[in-house]
């Protein structure tokens, strides 16, 4: 018999596709329409203390093969979207609610805040666009050795940490977080990038720079989670690029316990969800695995 | 595909109004709306005004890119993404358009391709006064019946297009009903076309952001304008609670209509 | 009339078009026909003390959008490569030599050997899959400065640092190689990246980690040369992704005053080096630059 | 694109060679190679010695990787890259084919391909001794005239196929002669042929690494095997001073061949 469900630390979730922070998760009804889609968990869009309109447009570029985006962390603010998660979680969706913050207090104050109605949080330690947030302060180990102990003294559900690819070496910015106390490591966030217009002869976005998300990307995922599987002992959850259930597979093999899944929903819809879990479903049982858990990490033992 | 296009002509529709016409040679849809960016001005979501090679989008301008835009602070060229959404197919062999303000920039491409297919249109166009009128013409050599109406009496009908159209409505037999301006408006005809049990289509705007059904800003009830608009339908909208009530600003928060 | 060549420093270029180091540039044969085929000047193959057979196959991966491989810096060794170099340089081909090492005086020793048949060294110290060499080096600030500084002093031709992207601020990096001397920056090398094929169960690449390289890495490419010209003084230069005539264009109003091309010709062979010159001085006609140098950076009058 | 496929059978040629069976769809030319990776061993190339849906590889054991691939410690699937390169087309109606060693495994297809369009081929097989020889049932069906020789007289003609063939080329027209072998062998049939102005076509094989033409570890003159080979004409061979007398070692160092 198959079963979908993962652990991801002490947290059970359905199934291992989560959707991405990031991508139609600022709305009750976009959260609420992914959830019954089938994703295991819903993340929600980074929330930080007050309102942000975001930069304005243009906002994204989309071409074949990779997206860029530099949204700039639009979110109503955490007392505004609180209203959001409480009815989501009342529906017993599974939220988990990503937050961003300049420090240790900060993060732990929303933390507190979205506590009662999360499942868990994830600390957006990895947005490479936003001025003294998000990456440039996740870049730093101590940093974000500070931060994770902070909120994780702050809140007892479990706490996620959202590492950047834009570093030499992630897995000493894993290890931080691990040290920290995190539950989990969620490795990648998007890959800082530029396009320039060459006829109107400025950079596309309004923010100049922007990250990268994605098919392309995947494989910089990839990475990523294949050497935080080798260096942490708490679970890793891959993201970056996913489309099908191959790429689950593959990061899983990577040595995610399970994905989040973002730009491909531009791409292929809200059904998605479900079609990789179909998929997945057939995969599995043609390749008598029982549980995801047994493909977790197998790259490993190969490799 | 984001591309760059330059501006051929700019025509000024009326004092807080302008058209602005270039090449592109994609197939547009009636109803369709591409994402314009005016360097060194924002990029803004803008209907499909004019068809064909020469194509054209017109601008209100009502905050603080298209009041800039409408000042005539733009560069040569702009760049334009999409066509996207979906668009107004004839329902029926009757219909009636109703536009309000800047609203029949949107429409004003349906009631030529309806009319061209020789169907029976007749068209209601509303504006606060008469200065505010644009597309009369195009829109009369259209419409099988032509009404004007002007909040002031400045020109046409005084009075709300609206009140116009339920009098319609209720002697004519239309089989579809297609409409674009303010949401307060739409509301209230898709109500009485529901009531009447009419066909009604009707284009929302919403703040879009990527257009490509990502970023959650244009989200109205289980749908998104980017995706499963601008045009919805009249049972669509009836289960939308925010329908003429609530939008969402830039940071996601709520705004009462 | 249009004049195609760039100055770099105190070099001068019949063209801004450079072969990138690694692709078709371990053989006198390929490299002067990459030369014959319009390339304002080759870059070698990063060239070491000894002899190196590289990592065993597969080595690379290659997908729609983007290239990964892992060759492991295979090279003949420095005094076996003299006499290409040599021969080249008596053909008036002007040859690039770009090394690797794991320190300072290693890099000196090197860069001495190749002076005489050199018309610049580039130092690669980006290579994202080579234990103790490449990025594990150059992503320190201070390794990149000493190095720098030790190959200044040892020659007189100039030395260009070509720089990893796999880094919180590029910009950091680049600011050492500049204060260490270097007349140039180079932005960027491959993006670590990895792809598992789920039936085999294990990482492709024999070295299971790679460097990705074309079309997806091109944004990459553009925000590190962007940030870079707004950080250095000293001329950077652009590779990564360039496949087109646009891509050049884009990347010298990001900053780049000449572009280095690697991955593309293994898609559209060498004579793509032909393609681009034609098209890029019909482009400047069209749009009235009588010289590349003019397009340099225009992206950041308007950014 | 890389792709994995399970091995249906592996069959014995000799004892230092073995023939690996696969399905694989995409359509192959005759003198056509994969890479072809043998988890957890190596990838190297080989030519494509059986057509059709069950393709096949013949690996001769003469290295690190491919000694191991014949001891048979291979596991169930390979993964296939290509087919690459360029392939044998006929010149002519009377075809010469000359091979020595597991070089039939390169040019066997084209025999039988040339073979079906009723060409009149006469082959040329060599080896050290009996029992290295392959693919001799498919070669004497498919050749209007069939010879083998062993340089130790164990089968067939004592000697070499060199010197056979220099015989048969003063004797009968030859349109052309298509040949796979050691280097030095097909060297020595170049020079005959291009002395006998007759068309010839040798397939060459040097260090594969990318087969996608980015890693210059197969540069043979201005030639490169995975992108303008693995096969050459004379007049190309006659040009390239590397041709018999030097490859490139893994490192890209020369070595005396
Ligand atoms: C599908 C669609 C088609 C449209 N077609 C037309 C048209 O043909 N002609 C026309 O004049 N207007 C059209 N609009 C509305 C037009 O996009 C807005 O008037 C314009 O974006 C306002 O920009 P601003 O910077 O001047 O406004 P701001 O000063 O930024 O804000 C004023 C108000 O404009 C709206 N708005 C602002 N930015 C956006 C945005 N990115 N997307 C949507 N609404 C926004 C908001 O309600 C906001 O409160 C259309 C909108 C949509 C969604
Ligand atoms: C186009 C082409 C078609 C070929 N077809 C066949 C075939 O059908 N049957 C067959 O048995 N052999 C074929 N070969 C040769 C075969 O690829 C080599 O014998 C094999 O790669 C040796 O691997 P190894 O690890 O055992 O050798 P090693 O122990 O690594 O080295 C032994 C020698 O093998 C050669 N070699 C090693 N690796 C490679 C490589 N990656 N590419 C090319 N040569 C290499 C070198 O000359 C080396 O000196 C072909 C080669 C080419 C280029
Ligand atoms: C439009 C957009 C907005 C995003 N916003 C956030 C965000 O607010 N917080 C965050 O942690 N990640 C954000 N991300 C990153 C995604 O969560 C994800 O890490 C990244 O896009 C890679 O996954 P993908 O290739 O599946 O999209 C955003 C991505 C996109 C495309
Ligand atoms: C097969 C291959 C080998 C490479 N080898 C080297 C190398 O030896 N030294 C180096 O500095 N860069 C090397 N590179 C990186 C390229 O020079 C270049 O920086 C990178 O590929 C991005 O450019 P591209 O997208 O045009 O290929 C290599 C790239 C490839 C694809
Ligand atoms: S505009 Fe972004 S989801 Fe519609
Ligand atoms: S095998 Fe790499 S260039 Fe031919």
């Amino acid at each position: 018999m198959i079963k979908l469900s993962v652990e991801v630390a002490s947290l059970t979730l359905r199934n291992p596709l989560m959707l991405a922070s990031g991508v139609l998760d600022e709305s009750y009804e976009s959260m609420k329409k992914i959830w019954n889609s089938g994703a295991g968990a819903v993340i929600t869009k980074s929330i930080g203390k007050t309102a942000r309109a975001g930069y304005p447009n243009p906002v994204v570029v989309n071409e074949d093969g990779y997206l860029i985006n530099a949204m700039g962390l639009p979110n109503p603010g955490i007392d505004d979207f609180i209203n959001i998660i409480e009815k989501l979680n009342n529906e017993k969706i599974k939220v988990i609610t990503s937050i961003f913050a300049e420090n240790g207090d900060d993060f732990s104050y929303l933390a507190k805040k979205a506590e009662q109605y999360s499942t868990a949080i994830e600390l957006n330690l990895s947005c490479p666009h936003a001025k003294g947030l998000g990456a440039e302060i996740g870049s730093n180990a101590d940093n974000v050795y500070d931060i994770v102990k902070s909120v994780k003294s702050s809140v007892k559900i479990p706490v996620w940490a959202k590492l950047t690819p834009n570093i030499a070496d992630v897995s000493e910015i894993g290890i931080a977080a691990e040290e920290g106390g995190a539950d989990a490591v969620v490795a990648i966030n998007t890959v800082r990038a530029m396009a320039i217009d060459i006829k109107i002869k400025k950079p596309v976005l309004s923010n100049r720079y922007g990250g990268m998300s994605g098919k392309a990307i995947k494989p910089v995922g990839i990475a990523a989670v294949y050497k935080l599987y080798e260096s942490v002992k708490i679970p890793v959850i891959g993201v970056g690029g996913i489309e099908s259930f191959e790429d689950v597979v593959e990061y899983m093999m990577a040595g995610a316990c399970s994905v989040e899944i973002g730009t491909a929903i531009a791409r292929f819809g809200v059904n998605l969800f479900n079609k990789i879990l179909t998929e997945l479903q057939i995969y599995m049982k043609e390749n008598e695995y029982d549980s995801p858990r047994e493909m977790v990490g197998v790259a490993h033992i190969n490799g | 595909m984001r591309r760059v296009t330059v501006i051929e002509t700019v025509e000024r529709e009326n004092n807080n109004t302008i058209t602005v016409r270039f090449r592109d040679d994609l197939c547009v849809m009636p109803g369709q709306f591409y994402m314009v960016w005016f360097p060194p001005i924002n990029e803004i979501p803008l209907s499909v005004s004019y068809n064909g090679k020469l194509k054209g989008v017109t601008v209100k301008g009502i905050g603080k890119s298209t009041k800039k835009i409408v000042e005539g602070a733009v560069g040569d060229v702009i760049s334009l993404d999409g066509p996207y959404g979906n668009y107004f197919k004839p329902y029926g062999n009757k219909i009636l358009a109703i536009a309000g303000g800047v609203g029949i920039a949107s429409i004003i491409l349906a009631i030529e391709s309806f009319h061209s297919m020789g169907l029976d249109i007749t068209t209601i166009i509303g504006a606060k006064k008469y200065d505010e009128l644009i597309f009369m013409e195009r829109a009369n050599i259209s419409s099988d019946t032509f009404i004007v109406t002007t909040d002031d009496g400045s020109y046409g009908e005084k009075g709300f297009t609206v009140n116009i159209a339920e009098k319609l409505i209720a002697e004519k037999k239309f089989d579809s009903i297609i409409t674009c301006g303010p949401e307060i408006m739409m509301k209230k005809i898709v109500d009485i076309s529901l009531k009447s049990n009419i066909k009604v289509y009707a284009s929302i705007e919403r703040i879009m952001k990527c257009a490509i059904g990502i970023c959650d800003s244009c989200v109205f009830g289980a749908y998104h304008i980017c995706m499963d608009g601008p045009i919805f339908t009249g049972e669509q909208l009836k289960d939308i609670p925010d329908f003429g009530k609530w939008k969402h600003g830039f940071s996601g928060e709520k705004i009462k209509l």
